[in-house]
């Protein structure tokens, strides 16, 4: 049943959110993956008819509740911001394909932009767990935008770059992808605005670097029925436009299609 | 009235339905998804994506976009082709489902449709089409079938002699009379009429300065849609005799009650399964329980309850 | 950009107005009402309710009903007949406020439009007519007009000949082809185009089994309906060389502004009048402060920023 | 401004509500009268396009408070009611024109149905204050849909009617009416559904005794815009459909006519 509710709800950037709820299903039963994500109605009558997605960033098995963490931007996500602790959610998830952890990794790369950061959060946590050492580069357009630095940290080696330098290195996250800093990693995640994904891609592709890209499609239904959310995959050879709810969001870099 | 004593069917085109409501083309994709949400033989029968004689990819994204109590598509007919539709998709529903299946049939020349209509004979994997006369989101598409009526008589008489199942003919909002597209349709031997498709819309991003849609324009489905779909369902309903089956923004009991008091013999159900994915048995629930409530003990008797002109349409 | 910097004019038909914004037609009464609320100076302009050569009564009640982010109203044109407004209505909102006053103007034959007309040109108070050929709520009334381009292009050219005033014709979008419409008006000599005027639309009262809106049928407002006018504002934008003035769902500055960059050189707001009396300042004050945000130094650079093949039109 | 909060909201029946709300205008400065309403935004968005009518229940001068008391039945006002204490509130108001007192009156008589009883509570309480008694018969459907009866008790003699007897007399208040208990009465004051408004407007008639009748029509704006809430008036010699809103919703009910 998606009916859940909500247990924690406070702002920890300018206009960005971290809510806690109670998981819809048990979690260690059903299982989930760092890049999978949740589908949130945003109120219970039908005015709004599309459902927010927004992406696991942390699981917390014991009390089986998730964190989520997301800008409020528009009418849905503010009214999403707006529910309080006790208040009644309606989730579907956790769903889509997240991110896969490779036993035996070394070092690997996360690159978070912006609001692309928390799904990474949940990921850091899991290739510790599997003795995997990551780098961060987690990228932010000013310091005030910048979330989840202190929680990154005992996961991973963390690299701050802001546009406006007001915190960390000023500039993109694809300006600190140079060969000496990625020494020894042996594939990448990333996940953030379409361009940077795009960007990240060309860079490492050039290194043969396999990776990971979290798409960001708008969603009609989150479950594959509507077709909404396609984005054009490489597969078996032929180029599909694929449910992105689905399939992805998570794909292999190699694969995804950019125009 | 105890809510078990409602008896819920209806009938249309040789098929009785369990309870009047089904999924809407395009909403539900094959089943495949829906069926880890509940037991699809909770439906009244299900209606799958359109489907064409190639292989379509769609238009480009973003194909959706949120509207005032609506929502604005632009798919663009994205679907895996007739044979794949014949060979994976409908046997896989015909094993989860008990339930009437009806195809949704689109195409850009009527040769295609015919084309698509003779695949389909060949499988017994469904039991009625539906005529997507009436998508907006195909460039040089079905849509002028849907707004000229002797374009549609014309396909949907070709629709009759390539068919071997029922043909319900779906017609497009977007048309100064509804009527006369009906009534068109069901002189050229249209089983049934469904309706509304979407309205046209557009949404504008202004701070990119372009229409928000990769497509430009999309489909406007949804509450917002509603009144427009239920007073269009009322019209036709009084000059056909064939059956109407209502569709547009339905997302409660009472939403679909409206559509068969005014003269619907069953309702689809689109964009609602978006918003709440078990939202078509929920229908199905609230219908049975307004009915105990108002010792309503067919759920057929409602049908042109508020319509006095239109005929009483269901063949049991 | 300080907000204070931006102009907000616009200008079509000859006149100039301090911002785009102006309540629409049945939705601001006579100005009477509104002048308590805040000053109505503040407004673009204003459009009175329709004004008919005999007064009259309008349909029964119910007349209004609340829709999924909509509204239904069947008011049926009531108005005091011409002669009271010209005499008593228009003379006390010219007193009231110092910006253009447009009329409504409907009619059940073209005699009735010409003598409204006539009647008009006789008074000092008002700038220009609208030309209502699309209102649903009248049954053997201007609803046809308003669907054929034919009799709309002949109703166009006799207004323009009979009225001392610039005739802006606002249409229906209950039309296959509203670019056929706009067109055949703009040939006839229309001096700019609003829409949209309302969907038709209908509500049922389960309980009762009836139409819940006394007329049955009723004309669907609110934003429920703004994909569908944005749409049709773009389209008709790209189409025709006159004015398009943006009707249909705005209650925020931002759906001004989607009007504006589809092509729109001024916009009306009419139902959310109901919902806040105070949005079209308020609108007015959104509208600005994008601006200024946006560095638009002029509102008038909007028009048609979104629709690369529409004439940005403004007579300044 | 109408922005205002609201300071009370408690279930005092069966799908009953009472708010309390702070006044959005100085009462005292402003002035109002019995029968006049509220015109309450149901939410902040525009999602809801119509507001919702609520007549004046209850005024407190010192505080500069209103009391509403309203049957949580539609979607609209189920949002109403479930407004806390502290929450804003849209509220436009006073409006139309309400019950008028006439000085020197020595005894009338209130007829309320159901949910149009509590608009009489503040006419009885200002009759009261201007020394004129009351006989007031208070319909209801159910005992559980009674409200208000012990608030009436200091400025009206009372008979309370219910449909099934569950609650003094069984009947309608029609039903009440007989000359003997009406010794004296020179005016009346009804508010209630339309068929009772007729039928008490019918048998008083006969009797020749002036009254006012509320009328409940839908609104669309409730400020005199859209004519979407006219009801047929004789008036001056003519018979005109007229605003409820702005001309009523209070009328002699010599002017009404009924279909
Ligand atoms: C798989 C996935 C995971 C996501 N995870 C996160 C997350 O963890 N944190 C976070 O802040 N954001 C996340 N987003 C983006 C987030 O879903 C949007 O910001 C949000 O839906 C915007 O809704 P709104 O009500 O603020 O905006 P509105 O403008 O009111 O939204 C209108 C419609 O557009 C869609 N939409 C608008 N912006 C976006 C966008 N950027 N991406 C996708 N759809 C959009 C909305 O979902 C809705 O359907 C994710 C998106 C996807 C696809
Ligand atoms: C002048 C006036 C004073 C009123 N005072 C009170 C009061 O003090 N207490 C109380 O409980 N009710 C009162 N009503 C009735 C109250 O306004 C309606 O019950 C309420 O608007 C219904 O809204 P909803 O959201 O529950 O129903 P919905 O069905 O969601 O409403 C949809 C639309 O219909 C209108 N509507 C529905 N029922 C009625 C009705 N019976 N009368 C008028 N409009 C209706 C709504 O206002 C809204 O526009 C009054 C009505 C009027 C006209
Ligand atoms: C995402 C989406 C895809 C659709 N695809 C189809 C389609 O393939 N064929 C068709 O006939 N209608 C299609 N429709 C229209 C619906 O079947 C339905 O007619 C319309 O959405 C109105 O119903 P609703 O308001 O309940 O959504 C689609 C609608 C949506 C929202
Ligand atoms: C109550 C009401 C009365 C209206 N009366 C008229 C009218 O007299 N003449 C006219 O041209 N349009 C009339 N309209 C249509 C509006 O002017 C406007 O075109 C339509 O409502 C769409 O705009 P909106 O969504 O902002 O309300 C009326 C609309 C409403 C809601
Ligand atoms: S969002 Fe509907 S298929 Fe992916
Ligand atoms: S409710 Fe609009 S005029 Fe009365």
């Amino acid at each position: 049943m998606p009916q859940t509710e909500v247990i924690a709800q406070e702002a920890i950037a300018d206009g960005v959110y971290r809510m806690v709820f109670r998981a819809p299903v048990d979690l260690k039963k059903n299982g989930y993956a760092p890049g999978q994500f949740w589908h949130i109605r945003v109120t219970d009558s039908f005015d709004f008819t599309l459902r927010r997605p927004l992406s696991l960033c942390q699981a917390d098995l014991d009390n089986n509740t998730v964190t989520v963490v997301y800008r409020a931007q528009g009418e849905g996500t503010r009214r999403i911001a707006a529910k309080r602790p006790g208040d009644a959610l309606d989730v579907l998830g956790p769903l889509g394909r997240g991110f896969s952890v490779h036993d035996g990794d070394g070092r690997v790369l996360l690159v978070g932009g912006g609001i692309g950061v928390p799904p990474l959060l949940e990921l850091a946590h899991q290739l510790a767990a599997h003795g995997i050492r990551a780098l961060a580069i987690l990228g932010f357009q000013t310091a005030s935008q910048a979330v989840l630095l202190d929680d990154f940290a005992p996961y991973a080696e963390v690299i701050v770059v802001t546009d406006d330098g007001t915190l960390g290195e000023r500039g993109r996250v694809t300006d600190f992808l140079q060969p000496e800093r990625l020494q020894g990693v042996v594939r990448y995640y990333a996940c953030g605005p379409t361009p940077m994904l795009k960007a990240v891609k060309d860079v490492l592709a050039v290194r043969g670097l396999p990776g990971y890209l979290s798409l960001e499609e708008r969603m009609g239904c989150g479950i594959g029925l509507c077709a909404g959310c396609v984005h054009k995959i490489a597969r078996d050879g032929v180029v599909r436009p694929l449910k992105t709810c689905r399939e992805g969001p998570v794909f292999p870099a190699a694969e995804v299609v950019f125009a | 009235m105890n809510s078990g004593e409602v008896d819920l069917r209806v009938s249309f085109c040789g098929l009785t339905l369990n309870n009047p409501v089904m999924p809407a083309s395009g909403c539900f994709s094959y089943g495949r998804e829906m069926k880890d949400f509940y037991d699809l033989n909770l439906l009244g029968a299900v209606v799958v994506k359109a489907t064409t004689l190639a292989e379509r990819e769609g238009n480009p994204t973003p194909r959706v976009a949120e509207t005032p109590a609506g929502m604005l598509n632009s798919i663009g007919l994205q679907n895996p082709g007739v044979s794949r539709v014949v060979r994976e998709e409908l046997p896989y529903l015909r094993r989860v489902a008990a339930v009437p299946v009806i195809v949704n049939v689109a195409g850009t020349m009527v040769e295609d449709y015919v084309a698509v209509v003779e695949a389909l004979n060949h499988s017994a994997d469904l039991d009625a089409i539906e005529l997507n006369i009436s998508c907006p989101n195909v460039k040089c598409g079905g849509i002028q079938f849907g707004t000229d009526p002797t374009m549609a008589a014309d396909m949907v008489r070709t629709m009759k002699c390539a068919s071997r199942y029922p043909v319900i003919v779906k017609l497009s909002p977007n048309v100064t009379s509804i009527v006369d597209m009906a009534q068109a349709c069901e002189k050229a031997g249209a089983d049934a009429i469904s309706l509304i498709n979407t309205l046209i819309g557009m949404q504008i991003d202004i701070e990119k300065k372009r229409p928000l849609l990769g497509n430009g324009i999309g489909g406007l489905s949804g509450p917002a849609i509603k009144p427009v779909a239920l007073r269009m369902v009322y019209e036709v309903a009084a000059s056909v005799s064939v059956p109407v089956i209502g569709i547009g923004g339905i997302a409660t009991g009472r939403d679909a009650i409206e559509f068969l008091q005014a003269g619907a013999t069953a309702v689809q159900v689109g964009t609602a399964n978006f918003t709440d994915p078990y939202v078509c048995p929920r229908i199905v629930d609230e219908v049975r329980s307004w009915c105990a409530l108002h010792e309503v003990a067919r759920v057929r008797d409602l049908i042109g309850a508020a319509n006095p002109r239109a005929r009483r349409v269901t063949d049991g």
